[in-house]
């Protein structure tokens, strides 16, 4: 059903952000405010769209007939539904409490209209990628968050590191992207639409041949790891963090990193497809967790350390992908986009109270004189934890869960493995938060100069984030399946199971935060003895595995290489050498040829008198 | 062949030989001033009296002269310096022989059948004589009479421009006669 | 189809002449001295071709209907059986719109070089007109006529005003384009005399004209492929396509902005615009079989122009071999029988088109206000030239085809449209599509972002008045056509089915899986 | 062989003698003579021709063919003469500057 909210969901935000530049520029103070404005009337439509959905309603609308000619019908169409209205509503809504964050952080910033208006953009772009109904619509979704992320990471150029993070981050966002197309190009061929609706019919499915149908799956998770940084494709992450901090919220915590997911949720049909291809995501997913909580257990920069915790989440999100529960999934992404925004942002008020400081050695102590960011950061730190009332529990149990009950083909024998394995990276990241936490806020003050408090702007969204992650779960466990089971496939879950199961739930919560207390405030000579003995683990660890370098090493090295090799052979002395080359010849023989004249009349005489001989020999009629 | 033709056919060659043969190029003018004579004396036998004549006039007298005018003038001896290769030579016969043979040989076979009745009957009707060749000249010839005074005109300009003594002073080198200022 | 209004060869009799007259005395050096009322002129005249062309497009769109068939044919020379034979249909209104939209870019656009007065105006409505006659032209003796004249004023501008190199970078240039057209010359007088021999001809003499030629059907399988080969490496060399691009880097290096800008959006464009034009009808088997070879040109050159352009050192020559790397794509989608493949290989040539002229023009005023053109002393600009650095990123953005960018729906659809007929050329070119979005991206970033080199305040300031204008225009086009592509593409589609495909579907022995 | 066509063999062993001529001898003025005999060989060849066709256009045309040699002879004595004086030799192999 066609509805105008829709279209006015997204325009407003663009609209937004070309105001907030132009008129920024004039006035710098009214560009936060405009672009936070622009937001939040958006989450306004959305909410009251969200509203009017009940059934199977769903609304749409086309903003332009985009690639329709002859036979080919690929409208700029965007369609809302149960699923994209979930995705909105975390859009627009943290994206507003960000926003509105980010006037108090980016106070003293003189390209603050920039920033705002890249910000609004971002939205824009996320708002067409989650409402998009055919898949070349999502791509420009997809592809405008990437140019968005570049541009926010980057966003302090003037320092070339951070430039060339924002660089490395939208080449490995284009590399998943390279899946992206693969697929929307197979799934074109083989059933003739790229409408998202349509993709997921059976009898439509039905017509990809098998293994058309594996590479279409692996491409799209391909992708998917590209934009929710997984283990191929995540070292951009930890860099992207040389963004601002509310970039770090917006982006690399709570909305762009979730694509992949939403996508996955989207084209459940094509994933499951091939029985393999779930297994991998599966594998990749509690590989690439494993790994980063690993590495965030001995990050010293705040920033690095949620980074890190971001990648190890969402590799738990793509584990519930992995067996088929994609609300499940989908319910960690919402509530982790409430706890992650809480912990970046109050890691930004941290930081800005400390005079930017970003590293944790330096800090300490702040429970005292940051005591409302302490507090929420300690919420969030529980949530994330995943103890019992707060919102971490019920989404991170419910995957925990839907582990057990895995009936992919591939995985029979290794089904406790697995949900072992997630267990102790729960485990892992109660502990590496509770350690974040005490370095920053407990013991004494190890920095220079003295922090205050974020100003008000500051802390409320934080404290509503706060609320919203103690909150969260409670609230959304029970309808939040039911109400995704149009759109997405249903999956066996059961209630909280009482207090009794709420505490045998958190149980892996309390072991972390547990080992963290006793390390680092009871007795913390034990933690030197450990790390003494664990020094080859610390050593990767803080090396983050050394991935970097083999990326590097494996991809970069060898094609910069080859772009000298080739510039250098094939273009310069190829090409351009054969087309000198030919002038040479020509030119050689020239020379020869000149030789003939002699300058001797008699020589010019004797070549007459022979070609005469010889015409006259052929063409006189003898005999 | 009649003795008369055979005597100056053999004049003829032997002389155009001579040419060819004489180191010293005075030498090998008077011996091509013989050739020209026999030559019109073979055109008188064939009947083309006012060509042997202006042969006699034009080539033997007015070319010739002018030739041995200048062979005088520049007072040349004769030929100095190494002689011909003789592998040169040898090719440059070789290459007379094939030539000869590809004109010669067609000519002669064109012509070997011709009846002798037409062939009695065409010398009597082609006596060459001044009338004949004057009415034909000024008749079908007109256009060519005309250009040959051109081309005689150019000739005699040309002459006169090429020879104009430049004011160039050109020192000579040593082997010739001393060079004309 | 009778002769419009106003008639197709005032696109182009107007810029020629506007030509002649940009030479006449009184807007020479001495009275005109800063060529300004000259380029008003210049102006008015390209911006009355464009005027012209739309005037024409809209006439011709209400009497029949989305598709554009509009002729104009006069004899010429009957005894030589050439006939000057004009068409528009999409296909050609397609690049007569990019031509007339890049000249009047690059005639607005005031930096022009310092010794260059009305004779740069006149060669650069000079090429307008050859160019636009290029597009226009089927009869293939007109075609050659145009393929060669539109070679001279763009190296005439190059060789008068050119870099410190010209000379024999514009020799270079001609002798590559000269030995490739050489052969199709050939080629075309033998098609006259088949044609004439087979006795198809009505009145006996040789025939030229693209669509007699091509219904005739004359040509065995061997003769298709010498003569198909003998245009493809005219066209080859003129895109150019990897092995034949030995002049474009000296040409790119060497010629002024304007010119470099002019070249690259649109000689390159003829290339591609005759092989659909002339080669698909003419040789039908023989591009049939060539399809894979034509691919993997298309692909390795995708490949080739990114890697070479990842190790440029400077600007100038790193948009060069971009510009390799994205006509590579369009190559890929004209080698298979597929419209869609086809008019995205269109669409793209047309956004590659405005993008690259965008870019040389940007990347100039850079260049003359930074004084070196090398990513070393570049750097951190940025801060000093905002407005230039916009619009840098604007047109990088739409180089790297981002969504709502042409470029995105070009490269989309080739991809698309030829991944069924040639699967793993199309993944090789994607591969190139992430390579290209490193070359772009390391380019912007040395030359804006990072510290600023020099100490000494920049002299050079940002783009002023009327090139904002001319930037602007050009990035508006790229949006508006990468969000409302529809109706150029509606044009451009069956122009390309009319003139490509049914002549290789109707060959039985060719019903290679047409796709739509 | 009956008379006339003898006159033809004639004529073309004068030509080929003037030939040889030309391509062996140095001397200038030699060379010259040697293209007047070729001439006169043609010469010879067309009154042959006119006796055996009985009409005395072969007459006429060596008449033409005098013209030219005349003409000619002018030029090239004035060509040796110039030559002379810039070379100061009639040598054909020491004017052999033209070359590349």
């Amino acid at each position: 059903m066609e509805d105008t909210r829709l279209a006015l969901v997204v325009l407003v935000p663009l609209v937004g952000a070309i105001l907030s530049y132009v008129l920024g520029r004039a006035a710098p103070r009214i560009a936060g405010i405009l672009a936070t404005a622009a937001v939040a009337t958006s989450f306004c439509f959305v909410v009251s769209l969200w509203q009017a959905l009940e059934g199977g309603q769903t609304f749409s609308f086309t903003l332009s007939s985009w690639l329709s000619f002859s036979n080919i019908k690929l409208p700029l169409e965007i369609y809302f539904d149960k699923l994209s209205a979930v995705m909105c509503l975390v859009v627009t809504g943290v994206g507003s409490l960000i926003h509105l964050y980010s006037i108090g952080y980016m106070a003293h910033d003189e390209s603050r209209p920039r920033f705002f208006s890249y910000l609004n953009l971002f939205i824009a772009s996320m708002l067409i990628l989650v409402l998009g109904k055919s898949l070349p619509v999502i791509f420009i979704g997809w592809e405008g968050v990437g140019l968005c992320s570049y541009l926010l990471i980057g966003f302090w150029y003037t320092n070339p590191d951070f430039a060339s993070a924002g660089r490395k981050a939208f080449v490995m966002n284009r590399i998943g992207d390279l899946g992206f197309i693969v697929a929307m190009a197979i799934l074109y061929h083989s059933c003739g639409s790229l409408d998202i609706t349509v993709l997921n019919r059976p009898e439509v499915l039905a017509r990809i041949p098998s293994e058309m149908g594996f590479i279409a799956g692996i491409a799209l998770f391909l992708a998917a790891t590209g934009k929710s940084a997984q283990l191929p494709l995540f070292t951009w992450l930890p860099d992207a963090m040389a963004g601002p901090t509310p970039v770090s919220a917006l982006i690399h915590a709570a909305t762009m990193v979730t694509a992949g997911i939403y996508l996955m949720a989207r084209m459940f049909g094509v994933i499951e497809l091939a029985p393999l291809v779930p297994a991998i995501i599966l594998w990749t997913a509690l590989a690439t967790s494993a790994i980063a909580a690993i590495i965030a257990i001995s990050q010293n920069d705040i920033k690095k350390v949620l980074a890190y915790s971001t990648v190890s989440q969402l590799g738990f999100m793509f584990l519930a992908v992995g067996v088929g529960a994609y609300s499940v999934a989908l319910f960690h992404v919402v509530t982790h986009a409430f706890f992650k925004a809480c912990l970046f942002m109050s890691a930004g008020s941290v930081i800005h109270g400390c005079h930017h400081e970003q590293d944790m050695r330096r800090m300490g102590g702040l429970a005292k004189s940051m005591p409302l960011t302490c507090l929420s950061y300690g919420a969030a730190t529980l949530a994330i934890a995943g103890i019992a009332p707060f919102a971490g529990y019920f989404s991170k149990h419910a995957i925990l869960e839907s582990l057990a009950h895995a009936h992919n083909p591939y995985l029979h024998s290794y089904g406790e493995l697995i949900g072992l394995g997630a267990t102790a990276i729960a485990i892992c990241t109660a502990f590496y938060m509770t350690r974040s936490f005490i370095l920053t806020f407990l013991g004494s003050y190890r920095g220079e100069g003295h922090p205050h408090e974020a100003p008000m702007v500051m802390t409320a969204p934080v404290l509503v984030l706060a609320v919203l992650s103690v909150v969260g779960g409670l609230v959304l466990n029970h309808g939040f399946f039911t109400y995704l089971q149009g759109p997405l496939p249903p999956v066996a879950t059961h209630s909280g199971g009482g207090i009794l199961g709420s505490v045998l739930g958190s149980v892996p919560g309390l072991i972390g935060i547990a080992a963290a207390y006793a390390l680092f405030i009871v007795t913390p000579a034990v933690k030197d003895q450990i790390r003494k003995v664990l020094w080859v683990g610390e050593k990767v660890s803080s090396g983050k595995f050394f991935l970097d370098e083999i990326l590097g090493l494996l991809v970069i090295a060898p094609f910069r290489g080859l772009s000298v090799v080739v510039s250098r052979v094939l273009d310069q002395s190829v090409s351009i050498g054969t087309g000198n080359a030919i002038g040479g010849i020509s030119r050689a023989v020239g020379e020869l040829t000149c030789r003939v004249t002699t300058g001797q009349v008699s020589t010019y005489v004797l070549w007459m008198f022979a070609s005469a001989a010889f015409l006259l020999y052929c063409f006189l009629p003898v005999r | 062949m009649s003795f008369m033709e055979f005597v100056l056919a053999a004049i003829g060659i032997a002389s155009a030989i001579g040419v060819v043969g004489f180191r010293n190029p005075l030498s090998s003018a008077f011996s091509l001033i013989v050739h020209l004579l026999a030559i019109a004396g073979l055109y008188a036998l064939l009947g083309a009296h006012f060509l042997a004549v202006s042969q006699v006039v034009v080539y033997a007298g007015a070319i010739m002269v002018l030739v041995l005018f200048v062979l005088m003038l520049l007072n040349l001896k004769s030929e100095s310096g190494r002689r011909i290769g003789i592998v040169r030579s040898a090719l440059t016969v070789g290459i007379g022989l094939v030539i000869f043979l590809s004109i010669s040989a067609p000519m002669l076979a064109q012509f070997a059948d011709l009846p002798q009745a037409t062939l009695e009957q065409n010398i009597k009707s082609s006596e060459g004589g001044v009338k004949a060749i004057g009415e034909l000249l000024y008749s079908q010839y007109m256009v060519q009479f005309e250009l040959s005074s051109l081309v005689l005109l150019v000739g005699v300009v040309g002459a006169v421009m090429l020879a104009k003594r430049k004011n160039v002073q050109l020192m000579p080198r040593e082997g010739g006669m001393g060079g004309v200022k | 189809m009778t002769i419009p209004w106003p008639p197709l060869s005032s696109l182009i009799v107007v810029p020629a002449l506007g030509a002649l007259v940009c030479l006449a005395p009184w807007f020479s050096s001495k009275i005109d001295t800063k060529a300004r009322f000259v380029r008003l002129w210049a102006l008015g005249v390209s911006m009355l071709t464009l005027v012209i062309l739309a005037a024409i497009a809209r006439a011709a769109t209400m009497s029949h209907g989305a598709v554009l068939g509009l002729e104009e044919a006069h004899q010429w020379i009957p005894s030589l059986g050439i006939t000057y034979h004009l068409e528009l249909d999409g296909l050609s209104f397609a690049f007569c719109l990019l031509t007339a939209i890049i000249s009047l870019a690059v005639i607005a656009w005031s930096a022009k070089p310092a010794s260059a007065g009305a004779g740069w105006y006149a060669l650069l409505l000079l090429g307008e007109a050859t160019v636009m006659g290029a597009f226009l032209a089927t009869d293939l003796v007109l075609f050659y006529i145009f393929f060669e004249a539109m070679l001279l004023p763009v190296l005439g501008a190059m060789a008068l005003w050119g870099g410190a190199q010209r000379l024999n970078a514009s020799l270079k240039f001609l002798i590559y384009t000269m030995a490739g057209s050489a052969l199709m010359f050939l080629a075309i007088l033998y098609l006259g005399w088949t044609a004439r021999a087979m006795g198809h001809t009505l009145d006996g003499n040789f025939a030229f004209e693209i669509t007699t030629l091509a219904s005739m059907k004359m040509l065995n399988p061997t003769e298709e492929l010498v003569l198909g080969l003998a245009f493809l490496l005219a066209f080859a060399i003129k895109i150019p396509m990897v092995p034949f691009h030995g002049w474009l880097p000296d040409t790119y290096r060497e010629a002024p902005h304007g010119v470099a800008a002019f070249t690259a959006a649109l000689l390159g464009k003829v290339g591609i615009y005759a092989i659909l034009r002339f080669m698909w009808p003419l040789f039908p088997t023989f591009m049939v079989q060539a399809g894979p070879y034509l691919a993997a040109a298309g692909a390795v050159a995708v490949v080739f122009g990114a890697l070479v352009a990842m190790a440029q050192k400077d600007l100038r020559s790193l948009l060069a071999y971009s510009s390799i790397s994205h006509l590579g794509f369009c190559v890929l989608g004209i080698a298979g029988v597929s419209t869609m493949a086809m008019t995205g290989a269109v669409f793209q040539a047309v956004s590659h088109g405005l993008i690259t002229a965008a870019l040389f023009l940007t990347v100039g005023a850079v260049i003359d206000r930074q004084g070196s053109r090398d990513f070393d002393r570049l750097g951190g600009l940025a801060r000093s030239i905002p407005l230039t650095a916009f619009f840098l990123m604007v047109f990088s953005v739409a180089a790297v085809a981002l969504p709502l960018t042409s470029s995105f729906v070009g490269e989309f659809l080739i991809i698309v449209g030829s991944w069924k007929l040639f699967p793993a050329w199309t993944t090789v070119a994607l591969l190139g599509v992430v390579l290209g979005a490193v070359y772009t991206l390391t380019a912007y970033l040395r030359t804006m972002f990072g510290p600023l080199h020099d100490t000494d305040p920049r002299t050079g300031g940002d783009i002023r008045g009327f090139d904002v204008v001319v930037l602007a225009g050009l990035a508006a086009a790229i949006i508006a056509l990468g969000i409302f592509p529809a109706d150029l593409l509606g044009m451009i589609s069956p122009a390309v089915e009319v003139n490509a495909v049914p002549s290789v579907v109707a060959d039985s022995s060719v019903a290679l899986g047409f796709s739509r | 062989m009956d008379p006339i066509t003898s006159y033809l063999g004639i004529a073309c062993l004068l030509f080929t003698i003037g030939g040889i001529g030309l391509c062996l001898r140095r001397n200038a003025i030699v060379l010259f003579m040697c293209v007047e005999m070729m001439l006169n060989a043609v010469n010879l060849a067309f009154v042959a021709f006119s006796k055996i066709h009985g009409n005395l256009d072969g007459q006429v045309a060596v008449f033409f063919v005098m013209v030219i040699a005349a003409a000619e002879s002018a030029i090239g004595l004035a060509i040796i003469l110039s030559v002379f004086r810039s070379v100061a030799s009639i040598e054909t192999t020491d004017a052999a500057e033209l070359k590349w």
